[in-house]
């Protein structure tokens, strides 16, 4: 089962002749992932990879039949590239593009939630079911399959503890980055209800960071409607307020978005959070 | 970005918001000129990118050219909060009836712009939030339909703005969401927007933030950036496309991802050392990236050991690890290194550098190892 | 029962101090529907014939607990009328004015579709439940109390069909104008829905006119959906293609909208279609 | 409101849209400076608010000043489907090597913008939707998003255009939408845009109509109505705020409201005669406006019998019927006239007007022996 995406998902990749479209598409296919064609506008009917290339998303789909897309092009055409996967009905849309203006996803945002796709990302690393399908950027190998579903605002902070996880022994069913911008088109809350509903996962794995309130939202979710145990990590205790530490979304403005406040939300809800990465897989 | 107080009036003038006459001055001669210029009382004020210039004495009135002339002295060169004043607005003084408060900004919680009035103003509006919420009337804005101007018309009722002050104010308000979108601001805000002796209105003070990711389609607004407002560290790792921000502690740390730096951070912490940045290399680990990523970190005379934590993915970790010895045959370094790499091949990667023997650099395998590591490095020297 | 308003909803008057807010407050006071409030801003405060006079509507509502709104402000505000009341919340917005842009309509309906609130019109009579309120324009004591439901995109067809239909002695449950433009809030098939479910009413006047394909919408609705009798009367039959005949929504384009078409569709759907307004009666 | 060709020509330039080199010619001597100008074929085009004036005679090629004199000579004052020609638009010929079209108007079931594009230029758009309608590639406009580029690709991949010109293209659509947009258009098309001798997008007709109910701000577009196209009646009546369209029959009809006003056409036709105009007199009858109404009705030589349907609602019959008297004293009428009085005190308003004895009026009770007594009237005259 997992969430989001398993061996029968067909992927379309969005930028797939650029330089980071075409290296991951090639990491995707070797993986095992359905990779079904690709768009890159002005290049339709060129073939990469033995995939075909599009111009359009709305081709592309009535061609391959397409239910995924993963989005692989500058932030200044990012918007766009939503807005035509939501326009063709793409059901999930992986944008993982770093550097988008929040004013666009504003827009994208409030867009997407009168429609029934699913976004996950921008500034994202992408889905990872392992043994199935991964689509974009994730290091398929640190992964093994399981029972263990990982929801993360990070990149390289959740293949360490993927990767730690799976040097213990411990598979995961799905590993999800929702990404680390302000406005992204998953929160928490989706995954996590995702994950509650998903037969395959029996624990959940939450890495937040500071900036904004998803993690205390989390909690308030967890608390009220999870049966399954989740742990957690929260990243940036050291951070000063008003810089961003990487990531767009992390930042503390305001006093609002602290590590101490989203882990004492978190501890009120039962969760239990752990002091360092390493400890996840002790907690679980 | 944060712009400064006569960078966003300036902006806000251009959007037809009544600003007072004024003009920067860059020396207390300067100061002199103008305010013989304006011939009228004038406020010198500190054009620094931080809070709580008032209180430091960064702000103040003068009747005449020559005590404009004094204050000016006085306040250039000040040091307020690590800022210095290099700059001051020389602004026309005005009477003061009421002070108001008036912005707009991203709320991310409701994933819309938040335009927000008070008749708090002069204040910091986040104390005013957390002394008096109610005070503070709030109007989420729909990205797609723009502030309307019901919405104004609440503020103006919220705040109890006298009525023949509505038209001004709507105009006001109109003119800053304008602003705030055309900028691809995450702040504008006028605090305080005065009723003057006249009754009208006047943004005597403003600030604007704007999205550092949407500067490419504002190159205007990107050369506003006052480089000399933060670390000289911190201008080099932008133009090298490196995340990079000074912390107080001694730790130096180099890392792959911004998750990942933040955690480095807070091990040090953890274990009883503290950070002297927070660094994101980026994806891999190319030689040429590491090499200027460690001249920056040494380039802090305070850091005493640098910390290198690497995830290897997709680039395997040998690979990674010749990355950082080829960076390091290129930069001459003096002080304790604690590499910790993980993921693919980590012992492959971990062997190399074993076998390279780089004068005190030791490598580690988990997280707690490699800071516990750097944090009794770093105590040592 | 009847639909939409009856003698316990609330009305609030948008342009209340304007010439034609002022008239028709005072005959729907008159009529005995229940005017709480009005809003004009810029004077909150007032007072006029003897109801409270609000800056905002949100305030007018807080004040009232006002569930309905009827506007009668100039067309160059009334989008801003009509997004004030949806703010507000109000479930029940009558647009009066006349001559709104078709972009202002098409944004204000496209935001009304993510909403709860219901818009009649705009350009239009509004709407009337005989005995208990009238919110419009409408003549109100040519009307009277009964089962026959009125709908209709026009203003004195409808008070002459309304008229008639008292003179003869056939009350009415409800009377609504949806408007004359050619994008609005509520449509035929709108009303016929509500009519179909409304207890009191037991058969149904359409009134349609050339423009668009609202006539042949509701048909296929009709046919499909209702159990209730429909007759119906389309005006224009002598309209010449291509020019709008009063109401900025009736007229022929591209070979679309003719009376033709709509008497066709509503004849294919078992609707008895009258030749002229008076025999509307007989064929109830 | 209907823009003219050489209008939405120049309207769509403004946008960047590239459109031929031309004038517009009031004579024939002005079309031949003109092409003398150009110094190239020029193409003598009728400038008329109607459609078909190629199979009219109303477009001509010339290939030298001379021939366009000749031809503009020919066409000025052609009457092409009751339309007098009185400007000519004299624009450089071009080499066609494909016809494209490219539209955006409002598509009211879906209650949105569509733009369309069909590789079958330079025909009627409404006639390739009837032969072939796959031929027309459409896209609906969200109109909080805008035309988005992913659309224009959508109809630059459905018409097949070739690669080359795809940038082009794009720019061409972005800014005929803006125009749509900003001149509250309800149509503006280019057919056709052709490729043109040297390969590139070239529009060589274009129309606009705009949302008369937007024109109060858009002075500047308010400017360009063409009142010598349409019938002096209309004009006049427009400015006295009434809403009136000449038609070919000899039943003046004046009624209050729109639907009412067809109505009553409608019943003339039903009882055997015709309809000789729409004309809605609004709320209400008074008498300064039932008089313009009367002088308006009476300008057009076809009417023989006048057949006024009032509906009193709010306002008496009457009060109506008062208004009608005041009128018909101020305005000599010499035809028949059928009035029919229906809604609140509707037996008082008629014993009042039977009362008054003015010759040649009859009223009526129902619409039906209204309108039957107007067509006896009218059949007598």
């Amino acid at each position: 089962m997992a969430i989001l995406a398993d061996s029968n998902t067909k992927l379309l990749v969005q930028g797939i002749t650029g330089r980071e479209g075409l290296f991951h598409t090639e990491q995707m296919i070797e993986y095992g992932t359905q990779v079904v064609g690709g768009v890159t506008p002005g290049k339709g009917g060129e073939w990469v990879l033995g995939k075909p290339v599009f111009d359009t998303v709305k081709s592309a789909r009535e061609s391959t039949g397409a239910n995924a897309t993963v989005i692989y092009v500058p932030a200044a055409f990012s918007a766009d590239a939503i807005y035509e996967a939501l326009d063709a009905e793409i059901e999930l849309i992986v944008c993982i593009t770093e550097g988008i203006p929040v004013r666009d996803m504003m827009q994208v945002r409030a867009h997407l939630d009168q429609g029934h796709s699913r976004l996950i990302g921008p500034n994202c690393p992408g889905l990872l079911t392992p043994g199935q399908a991964k689509i974009g950027i994730m290091p398929g190998h640190i992964a093994m399959p399981g029972s263990v579903g990982v929801v993360s605002r990070s990149g390289t902070l959740t293949y360490e503890v993927v990767y730690a996880l799976t040097q213990r022994g411990i598979g995961q069913s799905t590993c999800v980055g929702i990404g680390g911008d302000p406005i992204n088109g998953t929160s928490f809350i989706d995954a996590l209800r995702m994950f509650e509903e998903d037969p395959q996962t029996e624990k959940v794995v939450l890495i937040g960071e500071i900036g904004g309130t998803d993690e205390e939202k989390a909690a308030h979710f967890i608390a009220t409607a999870m049966t399954k145990p989740v742990v957690a990590f929260i990243a940036g205790q050291t951070a000063p307020p008003g810089k961003r530490m990487g990531h767009a979304g992390a930042i503390v403005e305001g006093g609002s978005g602290t590590a101490a406040d989203k882990i004492a939300a978190l501890h009120s809800a039962g969760v239990k959070v752990a002091e360092h990465p390493e400890q996840i897989a002790d907690l679980l | 970005m944060n712009l400064h107080e006569y960078q966003s009036k300036a902006r806000f003038a251009e959007y037809g918001i009544p600003i007072p006459r004024g003009k920067v001055a860059h020396s207390p001669q300067q100061a002199y000129e103008i305010a013989k210029e304006l011939s009228a009382p004038v406020v010198i004020k500190a054009q620094v990118l931080t809070g709580g210039r008032g209180k430091a004495g960064g702000v103040k009135l003068a009747a005449t050219p020559e005590e404009a002339e004094r204050h000016a002295d006085a306040i250039l060169g000040m040091d307020i909060r690590d800022h210095k004043v290099l700059r001051v607005l020389v602004d026309t003084a005005s009477t003061i009836q009421k002070e108001i408060y008036l912005g707009v900004t991203n709320d991310r919680a409701a994933r819309r712009p938040l335009i927000m009035a008070s008749a708090e103003g002069g204040m910091d509006i986040e104390e005013v939030n957390r002394v008096s919420p109610e005070k503070i009337i709030r109007e989420h804005i729909d990205p797609f339909l723009g502030l309307r101007d019901y919405q104004i018309r609440n503020l103006a009722y919220g705040i109890e703005l006298p009525r023949e002050l509505w038209k001004s104010f709507m105009k006001i308000a109109q003119a800053l969401y304008r602003c705030y979108v055309e900028s691809d601001a995450t702040l504008a805000e006028i605090n305080p927007l005065i009723i003057d002796g006249e009754g009208q209105l006047l943004a005597v003070d403003g600030k604007m933030s704007i999205d550092d990711n949407a500067l490419f389609r504002h190159s205007d607004l990107a050369e506003l950036r006052d480089t000399s407002a933060e670390p000289e560290a911190e201008t080099h790792a932008r133009a090298a496309g490196l995340s990079y921000i000074k912390l107080d502690g001694t730790i130096g740390c180099m890392v792959n991802g911004a998750g990942l730096a933040m955690t480095t951070m807070d091990m040090t912490k953890l274990f009883g050392g503290a950070p002297a940045n927070f660094l994101d290399i980026g994806g891999g680990a190319k030689a040429e990236t590491v090499a200027m990523a460690l001249r920056i970190i040494l380039s802090d005379p305070n850091v005493k050991a640098v910390l290198f934590n690497i995830f290897g993915g997709i680039t395997r970790c040998d690979e990674v690890a010749r990355g950082i010895l080829a960076a390091l045959a290129e930069v001459q370094v003096d002080l304790p290194l604690v590499v910790r790499l993980v993921g693919t091949n980590e012992e492959e990667g971990r062997a190399l550098l074993d076998a390279a023997n780089i004068p005190h650099m030791e490598t580690a395998r988990t997280l707690a190892e490699a800071a516990r590591k750097a944090v009794e490095a770093a105590q040592k020297a």
